[in-house]
This record gives structure tokens, C-alpha cells and sequence, in this order.
């Protein structure tokens, strides 16, 4: 998504799915990018993230009015490696949100999951996979990390669409929103190219051993001691990968559990503009919702008794609970990182 | 032996030992490895830092191993020879504080142990300023103040006095003088160096080639041209008292 | 974005009000504002007073927050298309076809998508981002990300600051722009500046390092709210939440 | 006048005029001016470059107006202060071929100028590195070698010798001492001063406090000691050759 989804753009339910989502992936980064952030330390992420937020402000028009910009994430993906570029992203769109008035805090999460999550894990994985059927050399990551690049950003395009089809205030077409966004895209996506692969073949040039996608791929280096004798020395090494083990299922478990239950206690009721809609008269708008029947249907109705208030309600309780599970989780993984060093 | 992440080997077997309480100057042309050795001392570069070489380090008794490299660190104080890569924090105050504030200290103690270290380099008129505005070579006062705060036992310093006025430098060598800890100073500046340090390490391409006497350093003109070094017009090493007077 | 960033400099009693206050009463605003179902037109209004009352206090120049809202061209933009583009019963107006629901959401994207952005517009021109970190902080958000948070703040201007450094230094060689080859040149450039500010964070870290640090910043300088400033901090917030629940309850 | 964006005032009125093929030294302590004074001179700084201040500069008959800046630009050469404001190429002999290639050489013409210039420094050896991967003295020689490759008119240099050994600072002084250019220097090196530069002018709070010969200015005990000026150990000014012997 080439430009970021400010406040009201997608219906509650939506807002808190993806609040939740982002809160989750947020803090299980936090848990597992402790690590990487202990070796390179915050300044370099920081600077990541000030590089993808420079990125971001270069606009370029795709048609019909609109610009896009480049996202970075894939970029920030390969070198500072995937759980700490999650954080980055996340960071820069906090900063966004804040500072620049950039994307609205309520759909922050939205954002998140979209320039943040889906981005950085479709260029890293897709980065990977190609590194593994290309000539092992640190030299590769370019063209790898370009198509993961490229890719990315149509991807997020999508969805965003999907998340449309499901959360989008208005019913539009679908199939002309998806092919106008994946559209649109693929031209942010060429630009998102040909950055990535300027400033990783710099990098590649100069500090190879920053590039954290092709770490692995680095040859040994030998040395000359005073008397002339030489030694094969490895060159630095990521910190030993730590396996994702439980903790990774029981983030995710957590996370899908809790976005899946509220979202669809927020779902069975009508959002406001539905509500408006219906009272206004032209139903035509409002989808029904799909659990409209489920057992969780009539839940917020019990405690209040006025659908409206619940509805509201069930908003902001939503965004208030993405934060103390966001916080929980990361105070978790402060607290594991602390006792496993 | 160590080699930069690019593959250039910078060091290629070094081998000195420094007693407490002893200054020694650390001389050599340009290129020759000088900063890269002294980043290995507190263990920013080397092995220990996750980069690439071989070699051991001891300070004070203690290895420079993993573990120990927070205490390390705070005994071992590191000025660098670029004033920019030391200077980070927002305003002035705040970037001597921040030594001391890791520390553990807190409160009036802290602004006092600040306060002082700016005054010693004369910056304290400027401690509410953004240290990247100011000049270049208020930057690299303000970058000597942030290590004195610290009070280290091992004091480092990659051309201290470079960009200083004279009497800048001339305070500066009074301060480094008046101190009570080890001291290992790189300077091109070899009359300053014979005034501060009685010992004096060479080192050119990466290696130490002489270990000596700055004094003795400085009057040997063959070993001097060997090595670029040259005495600046009109002086005589022998001439003029050095530290030991 | 240099040092200061967004701040518009000048003594209000919204810039006095603690950053952490500030944050909360964002929030609480937008998701206020979020809430309000879109046909409530008064209640928008009433978040408009409000918000306007707070940007007069503030002192801000009318002319810096109305360059700020440019942000949402791009939603404008969707925002116009929606009432065309969407689907459902039709309206004609002046001889256009429209999509009711269309015409609802395009005002439901801009009337609280405004609304947001101004609030945000409030934060940034009254706070520092020094502040702003030291608010997060308070507000316990994880030493990481403020870690990130404020080296990404400080390399803004590192970043910045090294592209002036370049650009000072090709025009001072005599570089006048166009030529293909420069051109290509310059696009190099890029990734050098990233190498660049990349080199630069590591050094300050390892500076950092040698300064004691391990990991965590020495807690900034700043005292907790007052009673008093968050009760006058949330006063336009508190006031919102009771516009959406009215509006919610008393509907239209 | 000058102030910088924060609002802090660093000119407060410097009027002087520097004949063709002079050579002048800028003294004064840290935070005088100096560097925002030359950085005028081609208008990186002031009005013209879109800042706040007032004031004329002329060079060689032009007044510096934005429509002669690109021309200005070319005839005034600059070194700055610190060599990573001058290098931003991917390579040395990239960077060092940057003005000549702007001034329209091309191939072999431009490639043996960039040969020059760097052998003149003594970097021809290091012309395929990055420059952000040398020691800082070798990045000094660069800004200075990106500066010769130019022929400016009119040559500036802000503390040119500092963080240079010892040979290196006597090469510069041979190079300079053999260009054909007007030249003026910052240096806080005063025999530096006194060997290269006939006249020096004498900076400190925004104005120019002295304006004679350097030989002069440096015998001048009072004048110095009140501009934080002093002469290194055992060196006097009036012993030893200057450049106009
Ligand atoms: N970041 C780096 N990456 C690769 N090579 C480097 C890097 N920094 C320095 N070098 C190289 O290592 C060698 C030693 O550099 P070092 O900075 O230690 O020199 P120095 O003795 O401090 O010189 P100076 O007096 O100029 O400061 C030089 O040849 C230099 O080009
Ligand atoms: N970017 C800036 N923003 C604001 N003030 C600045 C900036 N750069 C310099 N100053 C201030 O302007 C004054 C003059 O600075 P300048 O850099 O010209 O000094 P200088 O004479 O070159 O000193 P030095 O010998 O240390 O290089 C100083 O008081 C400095 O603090
Ligand atoms: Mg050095
Ligand atoms: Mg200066």
C-alpha cells in the first residue's frame, strides 16, 4: 500500500483485527530481534529506520491523481533481518502517525500489518528463497533482494484489498479495486527496485558483512601475522539463529486467538457508518455480516442492552486491549531476553 | 592481526605493554593503523566486538573477553580522533552526562562531575547548545570533556589536540598532565607528544617499529625519515624539556 | 527534519503541557472521533470547535497547519473517487449519477481523517521530539523501540545533514545538474550515503559503548504530569468522548 | 552579518580584500568564524545561498549573485574542515574526478589529472578504495586532492594540515608554496602560518580584530595572548625564515 490508511478508512472490526495483529507481530519481533539489537545495537536500526522514512518521502505520481511511495520494507528486511525491520517499520510508522500526521493512530495497526509485516516478510522470504538457487556469494542478495522488492509491494496492494473486502467502509467493486491497486503497484514496486538494489550493491561493495540476508554467504578472509605466516580467520557471524521453538507458536496462537474472538464480537454488530446507512435507508451498503449468526452474535448486547453504545464501546475496548497485549507480550519478551543473557 | 569487514587487513601483529601510570605517545604516518589499534583496546574492534582478527588484549589484569567488556569500558576511556562519531546525544550537557549517567550517577553529583569536565576544556558556556552546531573544534573539546567526565583509569586519546587553538592545546596538555591515570596518546604533533609522553610507540603499516624514548625517537633522523615523521622547522628534541624534567 | 523537527517554536499553554498528557489526549480524541458513526454531521462540528480552540491556543500559524494537512491529498483523491466509483442505490446530483453509500463514505474518509490529522498536526507543532520520547517513555513503551525511536529521530538529521554535506560538496566542485553521466553519478550516491550514515551509527554506537552504555538509555530528564496538567490536558478529549457517546445514544 | 538558522549570530561585519596571487592566513580560536566566514566565500553560506545575513563578496571582478554562483563555484576552490563534507563518491579516483569531469574534461585528459592530483598527495596507491574506509589523515589528502584537480583561482583551505603526519603537512606546504594561485588558509598551526603566509588576518567573536603581517602578528605577545593565540614550545617567530625570503 503506497500510501498510508488514516483514521476511519476501514471499519472498526478491521482496525482492531489488524490492531491486534500488528500488537502481536510487534511484540514477538521485540522477543526475537533482542538478539540481532544487542549485537549491531539500536543505533543501527534507528538509522534503518531513518533511511526507510527518507525513502518514503520520495512521492512519485502512478495516474489518476495519485502518488505512491516506496516502502522499504524488504530493503530494511535484508539488512537488518526480519524481526528487527518489523520493528523499524513499525517505529517509522509510529513516527508517521505522531509527528507527520501520516497515517492515523487508529489505523495504525492497519499500517503496520501492511507497510510493515506483509512487506518485510514477503521481500525477506522471497529473498531467501532465492538465495538458496543462486551462486553462493554475498553478491547475490542484490538481484535476490530486488525481486523480493519488487514483489513486496504489490503484494501489500493486495492486501490491502483484501482487507478492503472485508473492513472497507464502502462496498466498491472489488475486482476494480484490486486490479487499479495491484496496478498502481507494480509501478511503486519497480521504483522500490531499483532503490533496494542501489543501496544494497553499495553495501555489498563497501560492508558486506552488514547485509544480514546474505550474512551466511560470506567467504573466509586470510590473514598475515608479523612474521609473514597467514591463518584463515571466518569473518563475522550472525549471533547463532535462535529457533523459533514455542515461543513463536504460542505468539502467533495468542495473537490469532485474540484477534479472531474480538474481531468477531466486534463484526456482529453493525459499525456505525452501517448503522447510519440503515437509518438513512439505503441498506444497500451495509454487508451482512458473516457470523451474524454465530453464538457471539448477541454477546455485547447483554451488558449494555443499546447496540450503539456497544458498538462503540466494542472499539475502543478493541484498540485498548491491541495495547495491553502488545505491551504484555513485549514486557514478556523483555523479561525472557533478560534472563537468557 | 586484524582485517577491516571489506577484507583490508589493518594490523598485522602487534605485540606492547604499558605500565600503570604511564604515558606513552603513539606516533606513525598516516594509514599506518594507529586508530585501528586503539579501537582494539576497549574492544570496539577485534574479536571480542564479533569482528574479524586474532589477538589478546589485557587490561589492568583483566582479559578482554566478552564478559568483562562493560568493565573494561568504563576503565578504559576512548577519545576518538573524529569528534562527530562521539557526539550523539541532543545537547551538550546531556552528552557529558551520558558517560557518567551509566555510571549511576544521579542528580547534583552528576551535574557537578559535568559541570566540571566542561569547564576543564572551557565549553561551559555552551552546554545547552546541539554539539553539531557547533565548531569544529568546540565539537572536539566537548568530545574530550565527555570522556574526562568518565574519570578513567586508561585514558585514550586519537589526536586530541588536532583542531584546538594554541592555548586550547596548551590547557588540554595541562589537564592531561595534572591527571593520575594511563595514558596512550596518537598525535602527529611530535613536540607535544616529547611534552607529554616519556615513551613513544611507533607503528607504520600496521606494525610497531620502534619502542622507545620519545626523546631518543625524535633525535633518531634515520629511523624519523624511515617513517614520515619529520620535526616541524626550527626544533631541536634535545634542545627542549620534555616530561621527565 | 533538523534537531527541532516539526516544533513550531513559541510559548503556549499547549506546548507546556507534558508530552505524555499530550499522547494520551491524542488518542483518546481520535479514537473518539473514530467512533462516531458518519451521518452525526454535529458532532463533527462540535470535534471541529474544539480542535480549533486548541490550535488558537496553541498560537499555530494557520498558515503552517493548512501546508501540514497536505498529507491527505492522496485519501482526498480517494475520497472523490468513492461517490463514482462505488456501488448501490444511486442519487443524481446536478445530472451526476453518485452511489449514496459512496457519497456517506467519502465524507466519513475526510471528516475524520481531517479531524485526525489536525490532532496529530497539534502534537507535532507543540512538542519536541525529545519530548515526545521521553512521553513514549513514560508511557512505558518498550526500551526497544524507544531505543530505535530516538536513534531514527537523531538520523533524521544525520541522514539529512549528510545529503546537504553532498549536495554542498558537488555544487562546490562545479556540478550544475543534468548530465546523464553525473546523473548516474549522483543515483551512486545513494548508496554511499547510506554506507555512509550506516558507518556513522556504528561509530557513535561503539562510542556509546565505550561510554558504558549497555543498552539502555539513562533515563531522560523529565518530571511526571501533574494532576492538574492531565486533567487540563484531557479536557478536549474527555469532552469528545462525550460527543461520540451522545452521538451514538441520541442518534441523529 | 551571519546568523545561523538557530538563530546564533556567528559574523558580526568582516570586510577585508585579498589581492590576486596573495597568500593569506585566517587565525583565531576555536569558535571565531573562521569556517563560516569561508564558507561565504562561495556561497555555500549567506544570502545568496537562501540564508539570513547581509553582505558582499566579489571575486576576481564578479559579485557573487546567484546568477554567477556555478561560475564562482569553479573558480574558488574549498577544502573544507572536515574531509566528509568534501568526499560523497564511491571510490577515491570517482571522487577525485568529480570537478574536473564537471568542468568538461573527459578521458585520458581527465584521468591523468585525476593522477596528478592524487600523486601529489601521495594517495595514487588508494585511488580504487572507498573514501569513508581510510584512516582520517588519508581522507584529509583526498578533500585536499579533489580540490588541486580543479586548478582553482582561488584556493581555500580550512585547517588543511590538521590530522596530516608530519611529511605529509611539509609535502602540502611544498605543493602549495609551488601553486600559482591566491590562497587563503585557516590553520591553528602558527609556523604553519608564518612559513606559507606573508599576511594573516586575525579572527575572533565575528570580526576580523587583525589584519598585518604574520611575522608581525605573531611577535605581537599582547594581540596574541587576548586571541587565545600562542606560539608553540620553544619557537620564535622572529628566528626563522618566512615565505618571503
Ligand atoms: N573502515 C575501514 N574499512 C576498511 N579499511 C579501513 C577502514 N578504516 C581504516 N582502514 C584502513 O586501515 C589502515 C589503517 O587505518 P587507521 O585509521 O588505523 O590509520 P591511522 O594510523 O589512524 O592513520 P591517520 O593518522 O591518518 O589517522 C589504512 O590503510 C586504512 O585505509
Ligand atoms: N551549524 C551551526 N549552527 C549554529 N551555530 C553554529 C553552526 N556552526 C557553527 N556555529 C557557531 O558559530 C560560531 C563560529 O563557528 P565556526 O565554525 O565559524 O568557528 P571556527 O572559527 O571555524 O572554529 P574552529 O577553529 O573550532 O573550527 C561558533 O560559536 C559556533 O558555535
Ligand atoms: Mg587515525
Ligand atoms: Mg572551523
Amino acid at each position: 500500500m503506497g500510501v498510508h490508511v488514516p483514521d476511519g478508512f476501514f471499519n472498526a472490526p478491521t482496525s482492531v483485527a489488524t490492531g491486534l495483529i500488528a500488537a502481536g507481530a510487534v511484540g514477538f519481533s521485540l522477543q526475537r530481534a533482542n538478539r540481532e539489537l544487542r549485537e549491531t545495537g539500536p543505533a543501527l536500526a534507528g538509522l534503518t529506520a531513518a533511511f526507510v522514512f527518507a525513502v518514503q518521502m520520495v512521492n512519485f505520481p502512478v495516474g489518476a491523481g495519485t502518488s505512491g511511495h516506496l516502502l522499504g520494507g524488504a530493503l530494511a528486511a535484508a539488512l537488518v533481518g526480519p524481526w528487527t525491520a518489523v520493528l523499524v517499520m513499525s517505529t517509522v510508522l509510529l513516527v508517521q502517525g505522531l509527528l507527520f500526521a501520516d497515517g492515523g493512530l487508529t489505523a495504525l495497526g492497519t499500517n503496520i500489518t501492511l507497510m510493515g509485516l506483509v512487506t518485510v516478510l514477503v521481500g525477506y522470504f522471497l529473498t531467501r528463497a532465492l538465495l538458496k538457487v543462486m551462486p553462493r556469494r554475498v553478491g547475490s542478495v542484490v538481484p535476490a533482494a530486488t525481486v523480493g522488492a519488487l514483489v513486496s509491494v504489490p503484494v501489500a496492494a493486495l492486501a490491502f484489498t483484501g482487507l478492503y473486502s472485508i473492513g472497507g467502509a464502502v462496498d466498491i467493486p472489488l475486482a476494480k479495486l484490486a486490479t487499479a491497486m495491484v496496478g498502481w503497484h507494480i509501478l511503486v514496486g519497480i521504483g522500490e527496485a531499483v532503490i533496494t538494489a542501489t543501496v544494497l550493491s553499495a553495501v555489498v561493495a563497501t560492508r558486506p558483512d552488514l547485509v544480514y540476508a546474505a550474512r551466511h554467504l560470506q567467504q573466509d578472509l586470510v590473514l598475515v601475522d608479523a612474521d609473514g605466516n597467514s591463518s584463515t580467520v571466518s569473518p563475522d557471524r550472525p549471533i547463532g539463529a535462535q529457533p523459533a521453538g514455542r515461543s513463536l507458536g504460542v505468539g502467533i496462537a495468542v495473537t490469532l486467538v485474540v484477534a479472531g474472538g474480538l474481531s468477531l464480537f466486534a463484526s456482529a454488530h453493525p459499525d456505525g457508518l452501517e448503522f447510519v446507512g440503515g437509518k438513512l435507508g439505503f441498506d444497500g451498503a451495509a454487508k451482512d455480516s458473516a457470523v451474524a449468526g454465530s453464538p457471539l452474535a448477541d454477546y455485547g448486547v447483554h451488558g449494555i442492552g443499546n447496540t450503539q453504545v456497544s458498538g462503540a464501546l466494542a472499539g475502543i475496548i478493541g484498540v485498548l486491549v491491541t495495547i495491553v497485549v502488545g505491551l504484555a507480550i513485549a514486557k514478556l519478551a523483555s523479561l525472557r531476553a533478560s534472563k537468557a543473557s | 592481526m586484524f582485517a577491516y569487514p571489506d577484507g583490508r587487513q589493518a594490523l598485522f601483529g602487534v605485540d606492547f605493554t604499558v605500565e600503570r601510570g604511564e604515558r606513552v605517545a603513539l606516533l606513525g604516518p598516516n594509514g599506518a593503523g594507529k586508530t585501528t589499534l586503539v579501537l582494539h583496546l576497549n574492544g570496539i574492534l577485534g574479536s571480542v566486538a564479533g569482528g574479524t582478527g586474532s589477538g589478546r588484549v589485557q587490561i589492568g589484569g583483566t582479559g578482554l573477553h566478552r564478559e568483562h567488556l562493560g568493565e573494561i569500558r568504563r576503565k578504559v576511556g576512548l577519545v576518538f580522533q573524529d569528534p562527530d562519531d562521539q557526539l550523539f546525544m541532543p545537547t551538550v550537557r546531556d552528552d557529558v552526562a551520558f558517560g557518567p549517567a551509566n555510571l549511576g550517577l544521579r542528580a547534583s553529583e552528576l551535574d557537578d562531575r559535568v559541570h566540571e569536565a566542561l569547564v576543564q576544556v572551557g565549553m561551559q558556556d555552551h552546554a545547552d547548545l546541539a554539539p553539531h552546531h557547533l565548531s569544529f573544534g568546540q565539537r572536539r573539546r566537548v568530545a574530550v570533556a565527555t570522556v574526562l567526565a568518565m574519570r578513567p583509569e586508561v585514558l585514550v586519546l586519537d589526536e586530541p589536540s588536532s583542531n584546538l587553538d594554541p592555548a586550547a592545546r596548551r590547557e588540554l596538555a595541562d589537564i592531561l598532565a595534572g591527571l593520575d591515570v594511563t595514558l596512550l596518546m596518537i598525535t602527529h604533533d611530535l613536540p607535544y607528544a616529547l611534552q607529554l609522553c616519556e615513551r613513544s610507540l611507533l607503528m607504520n603499516g600496521g606494525r610497531i617499529v620502534a619502542d622507545g624514548k620519545t626523546r631518543d625517537l625524535l633525535a633518531d633522523a634515520d629511523l624519523m625519515s624511515a617513517n614520515r615523521l619529520e620535526l616541524p622547522y626550527a626544533f631541536n628534541p634535545l634542545s627542549v624539556p620534555g616530561p621527565e624534567h | 527534519m533538523s534537531g527541532d523537527g516539526l516544533l513550531v517554536a513559541v510559548e503556549s499553554p499547549v506546548h507546556r503541557i507534558p508530552a505524555q498528557v499530550k499522547l494520551v489526549a491524542l488518542f483518546i480524541f481520535v479514537l473518539a472521533v473514530v467512533s462516531t458513526p458518519a451521518a452525526v454531521f454535529w458532532a463533527f462540528g462540535g470535534y471541529a470547535v474544539m480542535l480549533l480552540a486548541a490550535l488558537v491556543t496553541a498560537k499555530l500559524p494557520a498558515p503552517v497547519v493548512s501546508r501540514r494537512l497536505a498529507v491527505e491529498t492522496p485519501f482526498l483523491v480517494f475520497a472523490l473517487l468513492l461517490p463514482f466509483v462505488a456501488t448501490g442505490p444511486q442519487v443524481s446530483v446536478f445530472g451526476l449519477q453518485l452511489s449514496q453509500s459512496g457519497v456517506l463514505g467519502a465524507w466519513n474518509v475526510l471528516a475524520k481523517g481531517t479531524l485526525g490529522v489536525i490532532a496529530a498536526i497539534l502534537l507535532s507543532a507543540t512538542t519536541a521530539p525529545r519530548e515526545l520520547l521521553a512521553g513514549l517513555e513514560r508511557l512505558r513503551l518498550p526500551a526497544t523501540l524507544v531505543a530505535i525511536l530516538s536513534f531514527m529521530v537523531r538520523y533524521l538529521s544525520v541522514v539529512s545533514d549528510d545529503l546537504h554535506r553532498m549536495r554542498v560538496a558537488r555544487e562546490s566542485r562545479g556540478y550544475l545538474g543534468g548530465r546523464a553521466g553525473q546523473l548516474k553519478a549522483v543515483a551512486g550516491g545513494v548508496g554511499v550515503l547510506f554506507v555512509r550514515s550506516f558507518e556513522r551509527g556504528e561509530r557513535i554506537h561503539l562510542a556509546m559503548q565505550s561510554r558504558a552504555y549497555t543498552g539502555r538509555m539513562p533515563q531522560l530528564s523529565t518530571h511526571g504530569a501533574s494532576q492538574s496538567q492531565w486533567l487540563v490536558g484531557l479536557a478536549i478529549p474527555l469532552a469528545a468522548i462525550l460527543i461520540a457517546i451522545a452521538a451514538r445514544v441520541v442518534g441523529l
